[in-house]
């Protein structure tokens, strides 16, 4: 079926709705139900999902249950210590299989007709064994609870059902010597500091997404009380809006901002006679402490390690719907305190989506720090967040608006183009951009959007 | 007794009995407090809170029955406040114009029934168990978003009036139907 | 337009949806909006569904409103004591005619202009007569009521749109042989015990109706509680799994259990040296008193008490969605309760359904044992059934499950076969299978959904 | 894209929705989410629509958001006094620019990203304006708020995105003669008496639309109470039946009843040896006043002022959506208090709509008669009307019955006609018919939302 | 003491003390008053009327924060009623078969919570200040309406039992999610 | 007095007074009866019922207003139980694996209010009117489950502390909007 060509029932064609010259995006887009069903498939069927970090289910045979796209999946690890994600959804009748949020169980047994499945999906058989309730037209192997790829990073958990698709370090590309700065830094590596929030917002996913493919300009106004009350930018946010903007044509994103530019003890991070413990005792990445120094020193290069003391990405995504907050939030003392999160954005149809907000440590961060950035990530992100409930509030309009008729025909833009030249000090790879924050980032989001789904393959 | 208990507390030991004068003051001071929040009168409102307070929304998970203990988790919040925290969130709302998520503000309309109070050691502090449903509106939606959910308070007297100084909210959502809590319970 | 080749907007035909072979259904098509419009022309435009029974409406120019598929209709006794079906949508501008549930009327008064009808429908005029209101341009027989077709089975009021098709005999075919014992077996034949209970779920008609099949393997894990608690099979369930499942192409079913396997006092049934009354006071169908056996005699053939006896039928279903309730609740004295009762599954969208749950009797039943059948009846089944809540469970679940990209690709599988061998001595007609429960029953259902989605005619 | 030629997805083409020979419209017509989405492009997007009273904003920089069909528009007067209608939908990514139900701001600034714009539009710039962050790729013109065309008749604000099409004048045509004669009468003309009320309904804005053009029958039966609780007709509503319809085939209508027909003492009104005030000393219409007599001669024609005397129009509409209610109630003195008002019927999707309802009289009229105005208009009309409660009460059922799958097939009829023969007394411009009331005006409403439903242009 | 204010002054300023007599006795009024409109029973319900009555139900907009006093809009109402017109809506539904908006009636159920109350400068009359949700379902819908409110009433001691001589309703919404007001609040 | 009126006596004949000692303490069984089901402590609720309690919940039709008494059908229920069925559902939530309706259990809020007591010819038992707001969410869902309703109870004292002897459900719906009624109300 997927090589039925495929037009909205109005005869748009997929690539009416962006315009690749000019840089706009119709605003239907946000709201339209028959694109939402081609993005489920072409999109989410494709992509690598994060679904939450092993830490939350430390033992064998622990599980979860996590949204991937639109479909359930349990999350669990053998009794080996493997994880794995499968569908959960019973391939008898569809009934639910395992309907518990959490927790431990060496089997699964489906509550309709008892058939049991292994936390790999594999299927055990069913009750009252002689009878073969399941019948002889399949084998026990395609009784099994279908099956996604699994990749660990970090101990995040990606999961895909792609499964001879991209690694997910083809997936990630050049943008994953990034991302080793701040999800592969430590020996024991992250930690996730609790189950996610999740709160549902009647918003289509994309709206959320594209914003997290890290537009810079909306922090100036929308964010415009951190520089009155809470700090930022020493009370002129224009400051943040300079920097570093790293991305690629998969559509992942980074901003990384000098400290010595957010914080008056930046400057001091330059002086590289200092080793590397005395420099992070000055300024650390979240969670980070000084005795980490030489796990830092295993974990990144050289080049890693000065761009993540002297620049770190601080906002980012990953393509599609995941976005990263690696934050230094201003301190009345002067040093800052690191928040440290990942939120993906879920679907649920094409007019709500599931904000999923976990919040990150390194396992070794020390419980009082861990304590004080849970503290911090509750009152600035997610469900109460003073900063992203500011955040989210376009999105609910964008999902009302986009219905109109005259709005839909109007168009997302993405004009704001940078400066193409390299910056020639930089060392990292993939594109880069200097200076004040430009959409292109954005830009590339849409044009992976486009790409995966003018692909039925 | 403690509020870490995934069962009320509140009104079933060392009750304070429905119609004492204790018990008459203290849904006095939630009547109020719930008309100080409607009315978006938040610098009142930081006026009822101790200042050592304790304000918080553990996260709820879906768990069998017979794990009915682990519904309430306690290791993530949706909320997680001190005074500090609760008079930035008030001097956000009130004394800027980007609080853009409630400003303009939902009209919420906060129902607080079920009162049930608990003396304890300390003759000043009561345990109080409440219910609330908040109604919000926000722009000309038809449809009301709800929430519905046991407050769990410690109520402190303090020179002849109450203050507030622990409330654990106990959401009945384990994935939240409101965009945001920006509005306080 | 019935003839407009109808395909799913991504470009599935209907035959793509069911595997004849693999006796595999698609899971999307529980969750798929386009079908469902197709479904209530092709399916509840032409089959027989029941609305109630004659007995809610005893006296001349009673009336009670009920869903057909999703239309409103009137069910109306005339003063002649017959019972019309009529749709109760206005012929003029079409505002709801009729809008209490219940009540007497000889006439019925549209509120919106005046428009009047009698109980069976017929235009009687508009007011303010001398004006002619309703126009020259049609006749007043153009203005009535559409009207269904109506056939009363036991009492049970069944109603079709397809005034030309199969008459309900027909429409249930071999399998009336069966129903008969259960509908047609007094003098004085069914009553309902009171209006039926309603409540709306979020799922969709076909999860109820093709479990209604006579699902049997389900009882085992998803009643599990019986036998703890309630002296099912005593304590074991495997015993219930055990019997004869009848069924036709036409989509029909019924479990027949023997009642010697089921009840320790059901051996003495056997004894044919006693009387049929005396039998009778051993162990009787629901709602049945030995006194009533010239009655049965005069109803039935032998070969029908025999079985109505030994192995009568449990549950059931009528195609597409009316359930038979026709148990018996074992009790401490040894002698079951009997419960009878219908439901259907009315749909309301593609996402939700209502049930509607009547408990019946015969009218000639004792009062206190209609009481205590009511009272079994409000237990276990519908609302707050014990049973019953937990039936419609895996319902919910399917309505949100299916709604996901990769489960609504997975299939649902019938994939239990009986042997094929009919019992050889077993009398009655229509597909026999013996054993332990299988999928036959609800494959017939399948098979019965699909050719009538197939006919556009 | 408007070329591309759009069957309904089940084949239907639109044609086939109307049998203009047998005067009938298939009720699906009401519940058509594909018909809706054809509706808002093709309807509302070509349309003139009342947005509100100039005297809702009468200072510089006054605004007030309100709906223009399902897009949201900032309608502002700029610091010249000129009324500007603008969709309220950020150029940028479609935030909502204006949050505000109303106020008083010189500059408009997204919250997003901080673009701001001017009362009319106008894109003053971006923060941070040395860095051009909307970019260089199209000039500022191109970045303002989409401009809709606005015109003021009687203080009426009105607009359309038709920018080329025909003027309010074409597009009200003949009728405005008699239109005049309501909303144009006097020096300082009309004002709003307050914001209008507003409501949702679960209808179909059809449903609401198609009554309003002056569907006349429906009073006798749906407002009977009126006869027999608030003297209308004298306690017969049949005289209420009898008038003048005016109507054309732009859609609009009017029904014109006259006073010696309605009131005592609307017999005297003949009496032309009697001046203009001493004539509107024994009845005038809603808000007049004696002293007005030199205003009405000023605006209207003596033969409108004739007509407004003697027969004035009481209910009608103007396509598509807006009735205008131009009341006599009967008061316990003799003299009836007048009432006036318009809605709008604004559609939210295919089944919701909002009821916007403004309450009317002019500047001059006189406070107390004013404040009785309002108060006969909150009691009778909008929310919580008496009158209009009953009125919106079919509409519900329409938008729940138009699904059924037999319903949406019966038809919607119009089929009482009038005599064709116009009144030779009648001095009035448009169609002409006297008598008791029939359908024509209505089903000249259909006619001309067919006629822009087949133009795709 | 007035209630064109937009915040309520009911139970902050003279308050007459929650479980005091006239507390209790204003608190029975309103259940009782609520029973009688659940149940259709309107003709005792007019009876609770003051001759003098003003019921009304303002409009309400969205504003921003800084404006919260503009929220309240009392130029247009949905209500705006004395005790003829209250009559007249009452003789319409109880008295005549056309009342077909709400005939059948739908079920309402008016859930009545946070009652606050001072005393006036009448020593017969009170300042009420009540929270209401009303949950409403016609036909076989699944779904209720809902509507909450404050509604802030002028309660009066008339030989020895209360009157309503003023109820003003503050709706929760700008534009309503019910399809009428056909029923009181 | 009986409770097969359709309206509510309870608190209009034979009243006892809001903040008399029957009332609070009637006040304080229904709230503790609300927080024992809130918590899923149903073995403890069990504890509260009478062994003669009828606990039923009557159907109910839309009918025109002049037939208002007949929107209550009492010849058929959602709920009709006795001591016996009650603990059977209960020895099927808590001691049973497979009560899978409720199992995982929904998390439900109970909201008691407009509660208005009357004495009977017996001066150990109340006719007991309240309203209920049963808020229901279950798994993930964004949206709650309501159920409003009247309940019509009789508590009986029995050595000192009480008993509930009979409660009538007097449901808002004429078709219900929640999947099934495997929680009590
Ligand atoms: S649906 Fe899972 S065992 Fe049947
Ligand atoms: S709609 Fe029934 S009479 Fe007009
Ligand atoms: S969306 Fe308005 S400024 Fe960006
Ligand atoms: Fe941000
Ligand atoms: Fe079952
Ligand atoms: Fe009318």
């Amino acid at each position: 079926m997927s090589s039925f060509e495929r037009r909205l029932s109005d005869g748009t064609r997929i690539e009416d709705l962006i315009d690749v010259d000019t840089r706009e995006v119709r605003v239907r887009t946000l709201a339209d139900a028959e694109l939402h069903q081609i993005e489920m498939e072409r999109i989410f069927g494709k992509v690598w999902q994060l679904l939450g970090h092993e830490s939350e289910i430390p033992n064998p045979n622990d599980f979860m249950i996590r949204a991937l796209g639109e479909d359930s999946v349990l999350v669990a690890r053998d009794r080996d210590g493997e994880i794995h994600v499968t569908l959960n959804v019973c391939p008898h009748r569809a009934m639910r299989v395992c309907r518990s949020d959490a927790g431990n169980a060496p089997t699964h047994r489906c509550p309709y007709h008892g058939w049991a499945f292994r936390p790999d999906g594999a299927f055990i058989g069913s009750p009252v064994g002689g009878e073969t309730m399941h019948g002889k037209l399949l084998d026990k192997k395609q009784l099994s609870l279908k099956k996604a790829r699994v990749t660990l990073y970090g101990g995040l958990i990606f999961a895909t059902w792609n499964i001879d698709g991209p690694s997910l370090d083809e997936f990630l590309g050049e943008m994953k010597w990034y991302f080793d700065m701040l999800f592969d830094r430590t020996d024991k590596g992250l930690e996730a500091l609790g189950p996610p929030q999740r709160f549902v917002l009647r918003a289509n996913w994309k709206s959320a997404s594209e914003q997290s493919a890290s537009d810079g300009f909306h922090a100036y106004t929308l964010h415009e009380w951190l520089g009155q009350l809470a700090g930022f930018g020493s009370g002129d946010l224009t400051s943040s809006m300079l920097g570093v903007e790293v991305t690629s044509k998969l559509g992942h994103s980074l901003r990384c901002m000098p400290m010595a530019q957010k914080f008056e003890r930046g400057a001091a991070l330059k002086d590289t006679s200092l080793s590397l413990a005395e420099r992070l005792e000055i300024l650390a990445p979240p969670g980070i402490i000084p005795s980490m120094a030489p796990e830092l020193e295993r974990h990144l290069s050289t080049e890693q390690i000065e761009q993540l003391l002297l620049q770190p990405p601080q906002v980012g995504n990953i393509f599609p719907n995941l976005i990263i907050e690696h934050v230094y939030v201003p301190q009345p003392g002067g040093k800052p305190l690191g928040l440290f999160a990942v939120h993906t954005y879920m679907p649920r149809g094409v007019d709500k989506m599931e904000f999923v907000n976990w919040l990150l440590a390194e396992k070794d961060t020390p419980q009082e720090m861990k304590d004080a950035m849970r503290k911090m990530g509750v009152r600035m992100l997610g469900t109460s967040g003073m900063i992203e409930q500011d955040d989210s509030d376009p999105w609910l309009d964008q999902a009302v608006l986009a219905k109109g008729a005259q709005a839909r025909n109007i168009t997302l833009k993405y004009q704001a183009i940078h400066n193409p030249e390299r910056p020639s000090w930089w060392v990292g790879p993939a594109e880069v951009y200097e200076g004040f924050t430009k959409d292109d980032t954005q830009w590339n989001w849409w044009l992976q959007w486009r790409d995966l789904m003018l692909n039925a393959g | 007794m403690t509020a870490s208990a995934t069962v009320t507390i509140a009104g079933f030991d060392n009750p304070v009995a429905i119609g004492s004068p204790v018990y008459n003051e203290v849904q006095t001071f939630l009547f109020k407090e719930a008309a100080l929040l409607d009315q978006i009168r938040l610098n009142d409102w930081v006026g009822l809170l101790a200042e050592d307070i304790l304000y918080t929304a553990p996260l709820r998970q879906t768990r069998p029955t017979h794990e009915f203990d682990k519904t309430i988790v306690r290791t993530m919040f949706h909320f997680e406040e001190d005074i500090g925290s609760l008079k930035l969130r008030v001097a956000r709302l009130m004394n800027t114009r980007s609080a853009y998520a409630e400003d303009p503000p939902s009209r919420c309309r906060r129902l607080i029934t079920n009162l049930l109070v608990s003396g304890t050691a300390n003759p000043d502090e009561f345990e109080v168990s409440s219910y609330i449903l908040m109604t919000r509106s926000r722009y000309d939606a038809d449809q009301f978003d709800l929430m519905s959910a046991e407050r769990r308070d410690l109520v402190r007297r303090v020179d002849g009036s109450f203050k507030l100084a622990r409330r654990e909210i106990i959401l009945d959502q384990s994935a939240l139907g409101m965009p945001n809590l920006g509005v306080f319970l």
